[in-house]
């Protein structure tokens, strides 16, 4: 087991090189560091003195893959690409543009983050399933083709319309909840429980269609017919057969996602004013904050491959028949 | 049944711990009784540091924080200065040479010196920087990175203390800005001025780069500059090379505020930076508020600055008051204590929605207006100015509209080959464009009409502009009956066949004028404005190509010349003309100046320049007034620009909010506001009683359905099996 | 005495397709009564209908089923509930699939007991593992908290049989249980259900399609066809005067007759498989280190010779599909040599394999996976045709030679139009014969061609094969595991066991006087067939 | 005189076009594809769905064909001049374009929506709804909707029996009859109800927008009925181009990883493993960004704002094909790994079958299904994410017709008060039927072809 997460950890660095490579790459095309000093120093008059200023200040006067200057290895490692990927790799995430140490703000951001993405999650995970599981138990009644029918629709919206038609609905007429903001603690359930609705409730159509289609695959499998022939019920045929084998599948969906979770979620963080990771994302992508964005795509990738880690280990943990 | 019941009382049950008032105050609830004024901001100021600092959203925060010598007075029209930290205003003398003595007029003035007399009981806000131990040498000094562990804010220092400004915080501050390393963007123009501070920079400079590599620290206060002297603990002299009327203006903008060099050595110790403990996070002033909480991506607090010096809200004599229609109750805190409100909290608003959605619910106390909210909030009344809507109105808002000073232009490269130069086909085919562009549409369609159409650079309020026939266009505009009115198309047809275009075809190509209009289109408005824009150019049978870029790209293609048309626009930097034309001075040209120009559509007249360098060392008079009409007939016959509009900002207030008066120079009027709470909090509550209806069906219904499918399963369970015969 | 379960009339159809029509049959108390037939007689379907877990589609067009006097179909579902597990068990044919995975066996024991029986807690347990002492489990403490996945087939077997004894049920239905498991594993297993029988006086209802099966266990049977039960007998009557005509031929099918009337002398071998040895590297830790070897196939010497048939026999896991594989350079021959018309296949490249190629070919066991869906039958045996240059180039004489190839093994012209779901297993396996005939190979390696028929089918396409040999003078290497099929098909035998071959001969030598008492053992647990008394190699002794 | 100017993404469009004739000819000969189309038709709903989608299919291509009209010119010396590109459906809709009214307009309003300053002879102003100027004055939506709804009966009608006698030729009558019954083979009668309820409803709007804005206006007076049929082609061209870019390179890899191993496999797995864990709106960003930094570095790829925003969209479409292809590549691998281990691909290898060949006949044959379903599914998962982008500032031009775009000026509409909401209506009521269309098709496809739901 040690051994393989070892492993598993040791084939990650190779592809955070290349997330890293291709985010420097994409980034340096498109921004030149004149374009960023620009934008960072951003008044009303920006002289090309203060932007050579800015240059050296910021260490990005370096050559980006390969210092011709410099001597023997130097070359390759005194340039831009890795000097900046070292850091990375250490987690030192350096200072954003306006200053601030990203790995502080990142620290920060993940609380507001994980407060809406995570209960999104697992209140999306257990409607979806028992949603799912519902349909499965009426399965072929006239109840399950027409929720089938009413989760395609709900699939079918693009997930801005609820998220406009909520807030227009429970802030603006109902004066239910706030319309946005965010506060830590307690205090500030009001804020989320209207994206987390919306998260659901967007996530419903497609999430009960895929569940129901594990569970029905499960529901034909000989040890259910097992189960019913033991005098089982339904019910239980469902809640302790059925759904504990059709958790393993779930698991492979599921289990990746949930270190991305802070990330946050780009749309929801930006339409209701939550300070997380999502709209600090947009801000850097629109500001064109190069560290940032680096450092988010780094963290993406990293969570990604802990997700993927997560997701075998947690089938030894769920699934007697597989060992690492 | 029993379900039914069972989930009636769970229901009654999640109700009732539910606060009796309203459910979507985003607000501590207690906070709203309180002398707490709620705002936002839609853009995270990046820097607080007054060296760089030059955006409004960062003013709207350091105006409350530093004090520069100079304010702009509250309530009187039109802008006045008025001392702030100092006694009086600065006493100006002149110079010749060889340093005598000489009168305002004189021909050989040389240098113009400012004397700034300080008060004496203006401290600075709490603040660990000035702890001192008992040999007066600073506690918080010499940090360990390990002291610094526990260290997150600075309400985390145990000490706190405070001190005089003195006259040699204000020379630190001139001293900070001449450091190339903390981009300061006035530098180059103040190095033009101030004596030897040109000279200062390159060497500070230097040594700057030196104790970086070194890792030491940058006292300044072994450095002087020629021109900056302090006299005593209360007294400074500024030497301005020649002379420069304007400066005084520069006196009361923020770059000029005072910075204690303890605070300096502060934040320039090691590890400050990691907990975002600078100067751009953290700014340490005299004036009414100090910053408590920094936290970009949610919230800024300012409170009170307990500290702050004795300052009371402005009066006006009889006469000022009756010659400008200053409202009463804007008189009635007159000689009170400043400031009132005790604490603000400006909370992150990215989007334009839920900003205007909580201002209507009162959870803000003053709001913009955008357009998309405009005809909801604004009626024109019969008498032609505008009003607030009936629906507005029975809440108690107030409407408070200015002019700002500012304008927006689309302006042409005169470098160019086809749309530039100063012949008379290319000046007739921008007088045609000129007169194409409808602004009155335009300020309708998409200001809503909150915005004046600009007849040359200078905008209304400042001295220059005039209104009537004399202020008018005569290329673009006629005068009809007491009116402007523009221009017809057929008008700008004539033109543009005489400047070799007929029907928009160029008589040596046969082709169709193709012109290319750069700008920055990313919002989802955008598109409809660069449909209109299309659509103007059209009607000539000009086709536009239009180029969009971020912001980035579209300054550097500006900067390197390389575009044909686009739009701009400028915000005045204090109220004086020679702040507008200096953007059409032959000097300031891009291509002049290497890209560091602010002159961008490369307007090079030696007539106007000349009259230029008059009038810029002019005080106003009848014969300033004069020129600059005249550099304002140059510039209209040779249409470098296409005028545009002139701004006006509108704000709503909320009954509760007193002593709101627009002030379009000064930025550190939130002292002299209050805010009746009582009423505030009244208002929140009728106005957001939660709508209950929906909920009680909605849970009706979730119980109807669990009931329901428990029925389903019970019938199953019951289920036998049929036999079909 | 009223018979304990009574099944009248019973007809089943799915839409307006009739499943089974008119079924009756009685089971009384402590009974083994067998349902006999094919794959698709229905006889599973009744008794799903029994427990009442048929799937929704299927739709009872009339009959009852009576339970003790009671009528189960009249019961409503939660009453329903109660008998199943309780009075009528169930255990079924794949034990593989019928555990749940991720439960612990004991667990699933103990849910039964839980649902019907008013058990304490910690008694639970204990009856848990007093039913895995009864079903012959060893160390029953310790197997509770196994995972289905640690238990081999028979043992999972075993854990199925106690979740149906566990609440002491009155009926035991066991449907194919023992078809899934190799023949020594089946011998126990049928030895146990015996002996649960005679102590606790149960009544079994048996279903099978194996007549040796049945006349080593029932005490009546019925056989079905089509949904329709055409004969019920007592046992001894129904294998001694099998009176319908479909009776007779399953019969006739599962007793072997030998076709082969002259054994030809001794041939010159064609292929010669000398000290063949394939390992599997077993690969683990960081850096993908080779830790060790599964020896599938270790150290094995045979030969075939020309025009004859060898069998390879051996149960599963044993690596007698491994020698296939290798002979035809399908996997990488770890040692050994291959040696066919003098020329050793072994590490040979591919180019310079493909005339051999031609020579060697192949059937396999699954016939629904072996053809390519998306191809149509004169494709699929074109294919190799083309690829090996075999036969005419032209289109109408290609499409000829198919057909003719087609008519070879008894398929219609007109097939080769089709795709291959529009045929019959059996008829999949002709194709897939003629597909490796159409290249007139000299060895056709035979991987367990007919487990996956049915006896009727089975017999077919050894008859098929049979004939081929006759007329090509075609050599087979006939790999399976059903000791029974052996005498009619092979001249020689080889007994495989963990990758080695235990005994080699003849036939006749082999089967007759086994030397090895592996060979010995798996001829012992096949199942004879009662009225002649005959096993495998009793038909061929009585032939000498 | 009438120039032809096709765009880029024209011509992609009608390549895909005449590639999925072609496709549709190889299945016609293929009896066993062929019946499996049949089965998916089977269904009324595939059936209906199909002709919706078929519907926006044909407003796509009516709006992919451009063509520049000729202009009088006002010179002899002058060369001809030609007007600016037009689509067809820019031509059918000349009335629409010409006819913009100033500002907001509710659907079927006879005035603005938003009060204007008037300053009557007086010189007084006051605030009052203005009329618009392209409506109809008289009172005559009834008379009009009538015949509207007429005509759209008889061109259906029309169009129905031009179909049947296509199928049957003189037969055609009693095919009706059993169409009508509900007995034909397919289920016709569901296609041709929708196709009459389709055409109906936009001959009636088409014909009322000569004398109302059927939709409303928007912000600067546009028509909205145009701008939401001028959104399909973004629409159904980011949803079908995508994919049309992906799956060359999702089969090559895939399959070829899963085949070949060793290597091969390691770097197609280390590529597609990157690729996807990057998070994708942070890779479409850059890419995007990356994009319109080559695009203004070369203003002289375009000559107009159309050609501009063209480009734009295809470069948008070329980024979706290379960030998305990681998803299908693992499937196809994982898949291709399967099969290559049935008895099949090993009875080819017996016969000494090359490897191409096994990939060709063998491999590719078998992995169609998930190649079908997984387009089908991207689809409406692209069309949807076009508004996030759009959203996030990464999407298409701004100055594209796109529901994105109009999504997101909607959603500033809807803080208005009272609300502007036929914008978004229109949007959501136009993508909503597309989406729900592809969706419920490829619900169709994935029963009939995934061999999973065999059962």
């Amino acid at each position: 087991m040690f051994a393989y997460i070892l492993k598993r950890i040791l084939y990650a660095i190779p592809i955070l090189i290349g997330v890293n490579l291709i985010t420097f790459m994409l980034f340096f095309m498109v921004n030149t560091p004149d374009d960023m000093a620009r934008a960072q120093l951003g008044a009303k008059q920006v002289t090309p003195q203060m932007i050579e200023a800015w240059k050296a200040d910021k260490g990005y006067d370096k050559a980006l893959f390969l210092n011709k200057e410099a001597k023997g290895l130097e070359k390759v490692t005194d340039t831009l690409f890795v000097q900046e990927s070292m850091k990375l790799f250490s987690f030192d995430f350096g200072y954003s543009d306006a200053n601030r140490n990203i790995g502080a703000e990142i620290k920060e951001r993940m609380g507001p983050s994980l407060a809406i993405a995570l209960p999104t999650f697992m209140i999306a995970l257990i409607t979806n399933i028992s949603l799912a599981l519902l349909l499965v138990l009426f399965r072929g009644s006239a109840l399950d083709t027409s929720m089938m029918i009413v989760a395609v629709m709900i699939m079918s919206v693009s997930g801005l319309f609820y998220i406009i038609a909520g807030q227009v609905l429970f802030s603006k007429m109902w004066h239910w909840v706030p319309i946005s903001g965010y506060e830590p603690g307690w205090g500030g359930i009001k804020f989320i429980i209207l994206p987390i609705l919306i998260g659901v409730f967007a996530g419903i159509g497609s999430g009960v269609r895929w569940y129901r289609s594990i569970f029905l695959e499960q529901i034909n499998q000989d040890y259910v017919r097992t189960a019913r022939a033991k005098g089982l019920s339904e019910l239980k045929v469902l809640f302790v057969h059925v759904l504990r084998n059709g958790m393993l599948p779930i698991l492979t969906g599921v289990v990746v996602v949930i270190p991305t979770l802070f990330m946050g979620s780009l749309i929801m963080e930006s339409f209701f004013g939550i300070p997380g990771l999502g709209s600090y994302t947009i801000d850097a992508i629109n500001s064109q904050d190069f560290a940032i964005v680096k450092a988010m795509v780094f963290l993406g990738s990293v969570l990604y491959i802990i997700g993927l880690i997560l997701t075998d280990i947690s089938y030894t943990l769920f699934d007697p028949r597989v060992k690492l | 049944m029993k379900m039914i019941i069972l989930k009636v009382f769970l229901f009654m049950m999640i109700l009732e711990p539910l606060p009796a008032d309203v459910w979507n105050n985003p607000h501590d609830s207690e906070k709203i009784a309180t002398q707490t004024l709620f705002s936002a901001f839609s853009m995270p100021p990046k820097r607080l540091d007054p060296v760089v600092s030059y955006n409004a959203n960062e003013w709207a925060i350091i105006g409350q924080i530093y004090e520069p010598p100079l304010q702009y007075n509250y309530l009187k029209r039109p802008y006045a200065l008025e001392a702030l930290t100092l006694k009086e205003m600065p006493a100006l003398t002149y110079y010749d040479l060889e340093g005598r003595l000489v009168d305002e007029n004189d021909a050989h003035i040389a240098f113009s010196e400012y004397r700034l007399r300080l008060r004496e009981d203006v401290k600075y806000q709490d603040h660990p920087a000035f702890v001192k131990d008992a040999n007066g040498t600073l506690f918080y000094g010499k940090l360990s990175e390990e002291a610094l562990e526990n260290i997150q804010t600075l309400d985390d220092f145990e000490k706190q203390a405070t001190r005089h400004l003195t006259a040699s915080d204000y020379a630190y501050a001139i001293k900070r800005m001449a450091v190339r390393q903390n981009h300061s963007p006035i530098l180059d123009n103040m190095a033009e001025y101030i004596v030897g501070l040109k000279a200062f920079s390159q060497n500070i400079t230097k040594i700057a780069e030196e104790k970086k590599r070194t890792k030491e620290v940058l006292d300044l206060r072994a450095y002087n500059i020629a021109g900056v002297k302090v006299l005593s603990d209360h007294t400074l002299s500024i030497r301005i090379k020649g002379k420069y009327p304007q400066f005084i203006y520069w006196l009361s903008m923020y770059f000029f505020s005072p910075i204690p060099w303890e605070a300096d050595l502060f934040y320039q110790q090691k590890g400050m930076k990691g907990k975002n403990l600078t100067w751009n996070w953290s700014p340490v002033g005299t004036g009414a508020y100090y910053l408590v909480k920094n936290d970009p991506s949610r919230e800024m607090v300012l409170k009170a600055n307990p500290n702050f010096h004795d300052e009371r809200y402005p009066s006006l004599n009889e006469e000022e008051r009756n010659s400008s229609n200053i409202p009463r109750e804007l008189l009635s805190d007159a000689g009170k204590k400043l400031p009132f409100i005790k604490e603000v909290i400006y909370t992150l608003e990215k989007e334009s929605i839920p900003l205007w959605n909580k201002f209507l619910q009162g959870y803000y106390d003053a709001s913009g207006i955008s357009s998309e909210a405009f005809d909801q909030a604004v009626q024109i009344s019969a008498s032609g100015t505008m009003d607030l809507s009936s629906e507005m109105s029975q809440k108690g808002i107030v409407l408070k509209g200015s002019v700002q000073p500012s304008i927006f232009y689309m302006a042409f490269n005169m470098e160019d080959p086809v749309v530039g130069g100063y012949s008379e086909s290319a000046k007739k085919l921008r007088q045609a464009i000129s007169i194409a562009q409808n602004q009155e549409e335009y300020i309708s369609i998409f200001m809503n009409e909150r915005g004046i159409a600009a007849q040359g650079p200078i905008a209304p309020g400042i001295f220059g502009h005039l209104d009537g026939e004399k202020g008018t266009d005569k290329v673009v505009y006629e005068w009809k009956s007491g009116k402007r009115v523009r221009k017809s198309i057929e008008v700008a047809k004539r033109l543009l066949a005489e400047a070799g275009y007929p029907e928009g075809i160029s008589m040596k190509t046969g082709k169709q004028l193709k012109l290319h209009y750069d700008a920055t289109a990313t919002g989802p408005d955008d598109r409809a404005l660069m449909d209109w824009r299309r659509k103007q150019f059209a009607k000539l049978g000009i086709q536009l190509v239009i180029r969009s870029t971020d912001y980035n790209r579209f300054q550097d293609k500006v900067r390197k010349a390389k575009v044909q048309i686009f739009s701009w626009g400028w915000n005045a930097d204090y109220p004086d003309p020679e702040n507008f034309l200096f953007l059409l001075y032959g000097g300031n040209a891009v291509v002049n100046t290497n890209g560091a120009g602010i002159n961008s559509s490369n307007y090079q007249n030696p007539e106007f320049d000349k009259l230029f360098d008059e009038i810029k060392i002019m005080s106003n008079s009848p014969q300033r007034q004069e020129k600059i009409q005249k550099m304002l007939t140059l510039v209209r016959e040779d249409a470098p620009w296409v005028w545009g509009f002139h701004p006006k900002s509108l704000a709503l207030t909320h009954l509760w909010f007193k002593n709101v008066f627009p002030n379009a120079m000064a930025n550190n009027t939130l002292k002299y506001k209050r805010i009746d709470a009582k009423l505030r909090v009244e208002k929140q509550k009728e106005w957001n009683q939660p709508v209950l209806l929906p909920l009680v069906l909605f849970v009706l219904l979730l119980v109807l359905s669990g009931y329901f499918l428990h029925k389903l399963y019970l019938n199953r369970q019951k289920a036998v099996i049929k036999q079909e015969r | 005495m009223s018979p304990l379960l009574s099944v009248k009339d019973l007809s089943l159809r799915v839409g307006e397709e009739s499943l089974l029509s008119s079924v009756n049959f009685e089971i009384h108390e402590s009974e083994i009564f067998a349902l006999v037939g094919e794959s698709g007689s229905g006889k599973s379907l009744t008794s799903l209908a029994i427990m009442r877990l048929l799937p929704d589609a299927i739709s009872v067009s009339s009959g009852d089923i009576r339970f003790k006097n009671r009528s189960l179909f009249a019961l409503p579902e939660s009453q329903m509930q109660k008998v199943r597990g309780r009075s009528i068990a169930m255990i079924f044919q794949e034990p593989m699939s019928a555990l749940n995975p991720v439960m612990r066996v004991g667990e699933q024991v103990a849910e039964a007991i839980r649902v019907h029986l008013d058990i304490k807690k910690e008694e639970i347990k204990d009856k848990v593992i007093s039913l895995f002492e009864e079903v012959a489990l060893k160390e029953p403490e310790e197997r509770y908290n196994w995972y289905p996945h640690q238990l081999s087939g028979g043992q999972k077997q075993r854990v199925m049989i106690a979740i149906a004894l566990a609440c002491e049920p009155d009926l035991l239905i066991a449907d194919e249980p023992t078809t899934a498991l190799d023949v020594t594993i089946q011998a126990q297993v049928l030895t146990l259900l015996k002996k649960i029988r005679e102590k606790r006086k149960l009544s079994i209802l048996f279903i099978t399609h194996d007549m040796a099966i049945v006349g080593q266990m029932a005490d009546r049977v019925a056989v079905m066809r089509n949904g329709e039960i055409v004969e019920q007998a007592a046992c001894e009557t129904f294998f001694t005067h099998p009176k319908h005509p479909y009776t007779q031929m399953l019969l006739r099918d599962a007793i072997f007759q030998k076709e082969k009337e002259e054994m030809s002398k001794a041939s010159e071998p064609l292929l010669v498989v000398k000290n063949l040895k394939v390992y599997f590297p077993i690969k683990k830790g960081l850096f993908q280190r080779t830790v060790g070897y599964v020896k599938a196939v270790d150290g094995v010497t045979l030969s075939i010779g020309k025009g004859k048939t060898l069998a390879l026999v051996g149960e599963s896991g044993s690596g007698k599909s491994t020698i296939g594989q290798a002979i035809l350079s399908l996997v990488d021959i770890t040692e050994g040599r291959v040696i066919f018309e003098d020329q050793n296949l072994a590490h040979l490249a591919q180019r310079a394999l493909k005339p051999y190629r031609q020579k060697i070919q192949v059937v396999f066991q699954d016939p629904f996976s072996a053809l390519n869906p998306r191809m149509t039958i004169g494709n699929i045996i074109l294919e190799g045709m083309v690829s090996l240059g075999i036969g005419p180039k032209e289109k109408t004489l290609q499409d000829s030679y198919i057909k003719e190839i087609l008519l070879k093994v008894e398929l219609e012209a007109e097939h080769m139009h089709r795709y291959p779901h529009e045929f019959s297993g059996g008829q999949r396996q002709r194709i897939g014969i003629a597909r490796a005939l159409a290249v007139k190979p000299e060895l056709i390696i035979c991987d367990e061609p007919t487990s996956a028929l049915d006896v009727s089918v089975r017999s077919q396409v050894l008859h098929l094969l049979q004939k081929l040999q006759r007329e090509s003078g075609v050599s087979y290497l006939f790999i399976t595991h059903d000791l029974s099929i052996v005498p009619m098909i092979a001249d020689e035998v080889a007994v495989m066991k963990e990758g080695k071959i235990v005994e080699q001969g003849l036939v006749e030598d082999v089967m007759g006087n086994p030397q090895h008492s592996y060979t010995q053992q798996l001829l012992e647990a096949a199942p004879k067939l009662p009225n002649l008394g005959l096993t495998p190699e009793d038909v061929y002794n009585t032939k000498e | 005189m009438i120039m032809l100017t096709l765009l880029w993404t024209d011509i992609m469009v009608w390549i895909l076009i005449f590639a999925l004739i072609a496709w549709g000819w190889v299945i016609s000969r293929s009896p066993q594809v062929k019946k499996q189309w049949h089965t998916i038709f089977k269904s009324s709903i595939a059936m209906a769905s199909a002709t919706v989608l078929l519907f926006y299919l044909f407003f796509t291509l009516l709006d992919s064909v451009h063509l520049r009209l000729a202009k009088t010119s006002p010179g002899q010396n002058t060369e001809q001049q030609y007007s600016e590109m037009l689509s067809l459906l820019d031509i059918i809709f000349s009335h629409n374009i010409k006819n913009t009214e100033r500002t907001y307009s509710a659907p079927f309003a006879t005035h603005e929506y938003v009060k204007s300053i008037v300053i009557d002879e007086n010189g007084l102003t006051t605030q009052k709804h203005l009329p618009l100027k392209y409506v109809s004055k008289d009172d005559d939506l009834l008379s009009k909707s009538i015949v509207a709804l007429a005509v759209g009966f008889v061109l259906s009608l029309f169009l129905i029996l031009i179909h049947l006698f296509w199928r049957k030729g003189r037969g055609a009558f009693v095919a009706m009859k059993k169409v009508l019954k509900g007995e034909a083979d397919l289920p016709w009668r569901t296609a041709y109800l929708t196709l009459t309820f389709l055409v109906m409803t936009f001959t009636w709007l088409y014909i009322l927008s000569y004398s109302y804005h059927v939709l409303g206006t928007d912000k600067v007076g546009g028509d909205v009925l145009y701008h939401s049929l001028k959104s399909i082609r973004t629409g159904v061209l980011i949803g079908i181009l995508t994919t049309l870019i992906m799956l060359p390179v999702a089969v090559i890899l895939g399959v070829s990883a899963g085949l070949f191993g060793g290597w091969v496999d390691d770097v197609i797995q280390y590529l597609y493993t990157t690729l996807s864990s990057i998070p994708g709106v942070l890779l479409i960003a850059a890419g995007v960004l990356v994009m319109q930094v080559t695009m203004d570095n070369n203003p002289t790829w375009f000559e107009t704002t159309l050609e501009r925003s063209d480009l734009r969209l295809l470069f948008l479409i070329v980024i979706l094909g290379v960030t998305s292809w990681t998803g299908l590549a693992r499937l196809l691998r994982a898949e291709t790994l399967k099969i290559s281990q049935i008895e099949f691909v090993t009875a080819a290898k017996a016969f000494g079958v090359g490897k191409w060949t096994i990939i060709r006949r063998h491999i590719i044959p078998n992995l169609m299904h998930i190649i079908l379903i997984s387009v089908v599914l991207d689809f409406s998962g692209l069309v949807l994410a076009e508004a996030v982008l759009s959203y996030v500032g990464v999407g298409v031009d701004p100055t594209m017709h796109s529901w994105g775009n109009m999504i997101n000026q909607a959603r500033l509409e809807m803080a208005r008060e009272p609300m502007v909401w036929w914008s978004l209506f229109s949007a959501f009521i136009f993508m909503f039927i597309l989406v729900l269309a592809a969706n419920l098709f490829s619900d169709r496809i994935q029963k009939v072809l995934d061999p999973r739901n065999d059962t």
